[in-house]
């Protein structure tokens, strides 16, 4: 199936909302680390139901932030949600992005970059539409260190690119990206129950859920565009 | 989308710059065609949202 | 009073070692997030009890760390905790570092940044010694949000900057550092008494403590060098 | 300090060369002076530990 109809089928069915509130304990963190400026042009590329661009553009006064989906159904959902006319919504692929070179300022993308056909071509696309100087924020919970991440692939037909955080590091600087921190954020919010509520639906023990969310959690790199 | 947009935008393929044809809508642009100014490959705006997929993934496939 | 003779007192009486304590509970996450390979070269301004520069040898098997000081007592007193034969301790002054052009892979800061005399140049010297791609990790308490630290320079001989976040970011763009992130990392591990124990010594209202320590905690900015 | 400190310091006010004389030690450089090799101002290594002050800075004040 391809990218297109597995996601148009989450948006039809709510699951852009879903997402975006599970996202938010550990987005809202790297979010606050970007370093934009008022009037600065922000991409959110895998953007879903589009909350991280708004909250950029409420948070720093960006100057235009878009988000581009490849699920036509997940574009129109989240142009719903605003409107605000400094926030816009497109549909294209991560690996052809429809930008000019140096377009934009500052990039940022959450559970959605491993989704790129080829991760490489998509780091150089990103690398060219930055500007130099411009930062590329890319938050994923599917990982090699999250290991409770790793049966995810077997419930999706879209096929996902798992690395580890050095892979990322390796692959930020060969797509000539200079890598200027990474971090496992914790999501401190998600509820944990009770030893006694252990085994749940999802999961076998405590400890394990414990490691998922409040250890590892979302891993961030931040990349620099020469 | 605002016009504004096509400032930044270009052709996904070859990266060159798109013309806007057809364009309606009042403050926004709600439909229109984008045409690369290079390949000529052509790009809809439907609803206001610019369709910027490669022709290749922008058809209907069959599930 | 000079930078020396303040902090030699303080490397006398202990003061080093109480500072690492209490700084320890953010420099970790900040640490954490260096994006430090094997074998590179990592300097420490204004190392104090020297700490962070052992922690990186440590996490990320950094080739040298170098701790710099512009108190001897202080370089002594960290040269003393480790005998690491690739970690050193030198005495200096943040407005004339004594380093090479791009000798320097990343360079960190605890607490001690806003003692230079001209922070400014300093930022322009921290540029001139990362090579280009190398990052500056500044980590500072006493800042403009942070209104409980205003006090502090009462009780400090040495003039200290006191910068709001986007002071930071532009004096680092100023001096040619790409600022790649910003935040504000929270202390999470000091012990905030019960309601009832307020006001304390140090605190009027548990709320102030609250704000201090979880809310503004440590005001991290990280540099890129060109 | 290790000798390989060397390949990376230089004088605090021009940014040349320096050139280690007197040096003593086993494996690590104990005491020493560290010269520069453009205007000559000299540096101490006391107790295996390198003082690039400034000369200015260097000397004693009385408080
Ligand atoms: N190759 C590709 N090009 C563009 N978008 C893609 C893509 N592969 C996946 N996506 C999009 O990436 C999103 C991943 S889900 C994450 C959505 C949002 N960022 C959030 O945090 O909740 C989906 O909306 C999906 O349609
Ligand atoms: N101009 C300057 N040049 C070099 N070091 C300086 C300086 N001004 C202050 N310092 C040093 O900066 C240190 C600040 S205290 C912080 C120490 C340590 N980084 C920690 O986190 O605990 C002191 O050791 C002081 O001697």
């Amino acid at each position: 199936m391809s990218v297109r109809e597995e996601f148009d089928a989450w948006a039809a069915d709510g699951r852009d909302r879903g997402m975006e509130d599970r996202h938010w304990a550990t987005a809202k963190h790297a979010l606050g680390r970007m370093p934009v400026e008022p009037g600065d042009v922000v991409l959110d590329l895998g953007c879903g139901s589009g909350y991280a661009g708004r909250a950029i553009r409420d948070t720093y006064d960006a100057g235009r932030v878009y988000g581009l989906d490849g699920s036509p159904e997940m574009a129109r959902n989240a142009s719903g949600y605003t409107d605000d006319p400094a926030v816009g919504y497109l549909i294209g692929d991560f690996g052809a992005l429809p930008f000019a070179d140096d377009a934009i300022d500052h990039g940022w993308s959450m559970e959605a970059f491993y989704y790129a056909a080829d991760p490489h071509e998509t780091l150089r696309e990103i690398a060219r539409v930055l500007r130099p100087g411009g930062t590329f924020f890319c938050a994923v919970n599917y990982y090699e260190e999250n290991v409770h991440s790793h049966e995810w692939q077997d419930r999706i037909s879209v096929e996902m690119t798992r690395w580890d955080a050095s892979e990322y590091r390796d692959a930020f600087r060969d797509a000539g990206l200079v890598v200027a921190e990474q971090d496992f954020v914790p999501d401190r919010d998600v509820e944990i129950p009770d030893e006694s509520a252990f085994p749940t639906d999802d999961w076998d023990s405590r400890a394990d859920m414990v490691e998922r969310y409040r250890e590892f959690g979302t891993l961030l790199t931040v990349g620099v565009a020469r | 989308m605002k016009e504004s947009l096509l400032d930044i935008l270009c052709c996904p393929l070859d990266k060159h710059d798109l013309d806007l044809e057809d364009a309606s809508g009042e403050d926004e642009i709600e439909s229109g065609t984008l045409v690369c100014t290079e390949c000529g490959e052509r790009y809809p705006i439907e609803d206001g949202i610019p369709n910027l997929l490669p022709p290749d993934m922008r058809e209907e496939t069959p599930a």
